[in-house]
């Protein structure tokens, strides 16, 4: 099969719970990779090694502990930065998810001062935050906490019957009233690949903000943060092979340096007095208190093994590997995936689909059984199941360790289901 | 550290009994009168329940005199609702209070507690539910709602 | 000695870094635990078996894999509720770090409604937020920010020369206008015990929320939140033989209830609509993302095992070591400690002293030549430094795995300092 | 990993040069006339800086006249900000700039950067300094500062 990694089974030795066995002796089939994906053996072994032999507090410390625990904290820093194509390395902001990423740029718009001339200012009644329907939660309840904190107005972009932005109304959502656009580079439901580039130049025409949700982009393809257009980027650990508790912001100095603080505390300040304080500089403005500093450095051996294989080869796997299952699911009676299936259009690794006459969960259930580990319900996706008419879907995702033999596994699974639940052709 | 059982329990877990209240609920629909209605929404997997209760004065207290509903969800959850609606109607409210608390007893008991078919009746098909603890959530979804309607009226009748 | 841990060199060989040699061939005598504490082998090895066998998401997913990580990540939070006497599971909130949850608290109250007949309500001008100046700059900036966004006024306790809160103005301070009273249990600076069950109680009195910053005193004495009187009590995973990236809030539900969202997104709604969303109940409300996974099972076996050295045994070891500290420290010509230093009074691990003649760092380095590790500059609490007229200081910090030799390395480093700096007698 | 050295490099971080320095720092003191005041703080430790500029008009260009300042900290950044007074007061800004440049590199050159004894004079004795990751921002908290001062000036009268 053409675009599969060369060496999969090498690569599969890599990640040691890939070789688990389940309740009855079944192997794992884990196909569940957009919720969060596995790790390797070397993002392990690096956090041990971190733990066991140079772990202290970073920036804080001026002894040889000290000293090493930064310089591997730091240099995580860098790997991310020239990972994404960060201009600087102190745009790189270490968060704890992109959830809190998302929230960052969300809570500190309630307090930004300024008129928008350079892309940041405040926010009230008659301004307008754009948003899509295919959004993960975490991108949609961020804005409608700030917009109804400030008086200003949430819109969003409707989707296509195939899954795709509805760009029909473009001129009349983006508008002189539109300060922030955000959206999500890959949707985490439909495998939508949205046209960011596009989006944010249209966006920029008019002075707004554009944020983009790169959570299920980073993982995917290669990402470059300057050609994507974008004012600040998210994207979140677990899901590239590295550790949970660890999440990156990137975002340009200008507007970095225009929004006001986050959280507040150790490390993010220059002069503390009891009147009141300064803030250091970027990165460190945003990294209050004690950062997650093993899961840096997790996530630093993550997309150092990402670069070692070579995006472009981890992309072009997971289309090899979305395009194969797409193709197994359309064999399946009664099944309809929600999405793009055009062979000719890009899209993402996670492929949502209904099953007439069983439920999600029963489904989830049922290919548990055979060791098939999907996931059943909105993922986190609830308005995009809405617009499709449905309350929940099953989902796959495959990710640069899927074989072809997985996704073999997973439609005799959903053969069985059909024959459990006593479905006719 | 598992909990959770492999595919040789499956006929556990999808009890016959269990698939025909699926496929045939009883008392679902939505009816006149209520004195509660109430939403219910479990946020994991967006399964719903509207859910209403119509009570009257018996001799010794309330009665349930009905329970309709409105569902989307899982074959589990769909049972489950089917199965507390039979249980519930006609009960007077303490006695269904208490069908609620062993149902709630038995699904909370990780598969450890033996449910007592004379109280449970087809609720007992749920015993092997409780050794999945993704789907307890679903089997209590409608129980829960009944329980919240029914502490409404009461509490808008004290 | 009395008063060690039994088998104190058989914890030791609990924690694999403590066995490391740095440049030179010397020991490691890390006295810097205030600033986090090293990493026992249970604890990382629990990690790496849940990373190496039940990596998953939580609460979404419902395989085999799934139900075991929710399982572990949720019997954490049963650990932590035990451990700190939590009347409820729901009440624990996992956060990235002791900063995170103090900003949580602050960051909400800007935002949240009511009167404060339950201690939580609207704040603005005329209302008092009172915290005090042997703060952590994370107890510190947080309720800064709070009071200049919302027009109320910071207020706080003044010190004695002895190190102590100076409650001499107690009634003047805690009135009527006071909504929220915040302070440190135990000073990472200074060492004070503050007497928080007291304040508490006085803060009640008027109808005040109280906030307790528990980071120094969870991992060094038996803590119940009950008896701290406490409303909201936050610590750190780090000091507590724990990973970084993850971090406590526990609140009393009644609070909890009453305070708006934080960051939102994925796991902390009930129902989103593009309009609107309904949030979930405790913890799930103050927990959007992904949470820290390995990280909370990591925090889980960090507790478990201080619960099975017995936190009693483990605050009689801190409170000999520091008693021998101070005895050692005492002896070195020019060496003035900051904070209580009086046999009779209960304190903290932590010493902060100042050695006439030679600045911090150059303290600092001396001993990091010498393989001792502790640590120079402000930790995070300016003002208190400001208090005592001084710009930084040197600090050590014992733990449960520090031995009486290790101090006596640490006094003979600081002769040594001073011979190389050629001070005199 | 590990970039930071041991004991037996203590002398060559503290040079006699830098302890002199230390004890009897050049130029110290806050003087008049002056043209830009800045205060710069090194957040991790607290050390602080309050430093001046006084430029003149030379026939190359401006000419750094006097730099007074006031600072609390270690001996490396005491010793540092009396070699930078040293260096740079009497020459013409351009010049100045230039051995801040020089400085500069050295600092960040992790100890593999050989240092110029004709441009840096006693600057040189902080070769060692760059080996310390952690003191390096020591070293430089007044350079940054007197080129932050500078660069005012320049704009004010630009
Ligand atoms: C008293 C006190 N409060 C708060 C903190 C902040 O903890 P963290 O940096 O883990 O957020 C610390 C430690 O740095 C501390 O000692
Ligand atoms: C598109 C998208 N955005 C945001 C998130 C949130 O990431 P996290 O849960 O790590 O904060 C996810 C994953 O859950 C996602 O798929």
């Amino acid at each position: 099969m053409e675009g599969l990694l060369p060496d999969l089974e090498v690569v599969r030795k890599d990640f040691p719970i890939l070789s688990r066995t389940l309740a009855g002796g079944q192997p794992l089939v884990y196909l569940d990779s957009a919720n969060t994906s596995q790790k390797p053996q070397c993002v392990i072994d690096r956090m041990v090694d971190h733990l066991e032999h140079h772990n202290a507090n970073v920036a804080r410390a001026m002894h040889q502990l000290g000293a090493e625990a930064s310089e591997a904290f730091e240099e995580a820093r860098d790997t991310v930065a020239s990972f994404i194509g960060a201009p600087s390395r102190d745009e790189v902001i270490f968060t704890k998810n992109a959830s809190e990423a998302l929230n960052l740029v969300a809570n500190t718009l309630a307090w930004a001062e300024g008129d928008w001339s350079s892309r940041v200012g405040s926010l009230g009644a008659g301004d307008e935050v754009l948003i899509t329907e295919m959004e993960h939660h975490s991108n949609i309840v961020p804005w409608q906490l700030l917009t109804q904190r400030t008086g200003a107005t949430l819109r969003w972009f409707g989707l296509t019957d195939g899954g795709e932005l509805d760009l029909s109304d473009l001129d009349s959502l983006i508008t002189e009233r539109t300060r922030v656009v955000s959206l999500t580079w890959v949707s985490n439901m439909l495998g939508t690949v949205n046209p960011v580039a596009e989006i944010a130049r249209r966006a920029h025409e008019v002075g707004a903000l554009v944020v983009v949700d790169a959570s299920q982009a980073v993982p995917q393809m290669p990402v470059d943060v300057v050609a994507s257009g974008a004012d600040v980027l998210v994207f979140t650990g677990h899901k590239c092979v590295g550790p949970t508790g660890i999440g990156v912001l990137w975002g340009r100095r200008e507007v970095l340096d225009q929004l006001p603080p986050f959280l507040g505390g150790g490390e993010m300040i220059e002069t503390v007095r009891m009147e009141g304080s300064t803030y250091a500089g970027i990165p460190h403005k945003f990294e209050a208190g004690t950062p997650p500093i093993v899961e840096a450095v997790g996530l630093g051996a993550a997309l150092e093994y990402l670069r070692d294989l070579g995006m472009d080869r981890v992309a072009a796997h997971e289309q090899a590997i979305t395009r194969y299952a797409l193709d197994g699911l359309a064999t399946v009676p009664g099944l309809r995936v929600m999405g793009p299936t055009d062979p000719a259009v890009e899209r993402g690794g996670a492929i949502s689909f209904e099953l007439d006459g069983v439920h999600p969960h029963d489904i989830a259930q049922v290919l548990d059984s055979r060791g098939v580990a999907v996931r059943a319900g909105h993922h986190c996706a609830r308005p995009a199941h809405a617009r499709f008419g449905v309350q929940s879907s099953t989902r796959m995702s495959s990710y640069l360790y899927t074989t072809p033999q997985e996704i073999d596994a997973l439609v005799e699974a959903l053969e069985y289901t059909r024959s459990y639940f006593r479905l006719g052709q | 550290m598992t909990t959770s059982t492999g595919g040789h329990d499956l006929d556990a877990l999808y009890q016959e009994i269990i698939l025909d209240h699926y496929k045939n609920p009883h008392h679902a629909g939505l009816r006149d009168p209520y004195e509660a209605e109430v939403h219910h929404v479990n946020p994991t997997c967006g399964d719903e329940v509207t859910l209403r209760v119509h009570l009257t004065d018996g001799p010794d207290g309330p009665v349930v005199q009905d329970v309709s509903y409105d569902a989307v969800g899982c074959s589990i959850s769909q049972a489950s609702t089917s199965v507390m609606a039979d249980l519930v109607i006609g009960k007077p409210v303490e006695e269904a209070l208490a069908i609620h608390q062993d149902f709630l007893t038995l699904m909370q008991g990780k598969g450890q507690v033996v449910p007592d078919e004379d109280v449970l009746e087809d609720g007992i098909a749920f015993a092997g539910v409780a050794k999945f603890p993704a789907r307890v959530k679903c089997a209590l979804l409608s129980w829960m709602a009944w329980k919240d309607a029914t502490a409404n009226v009461m509490e808008e009748s004290a």
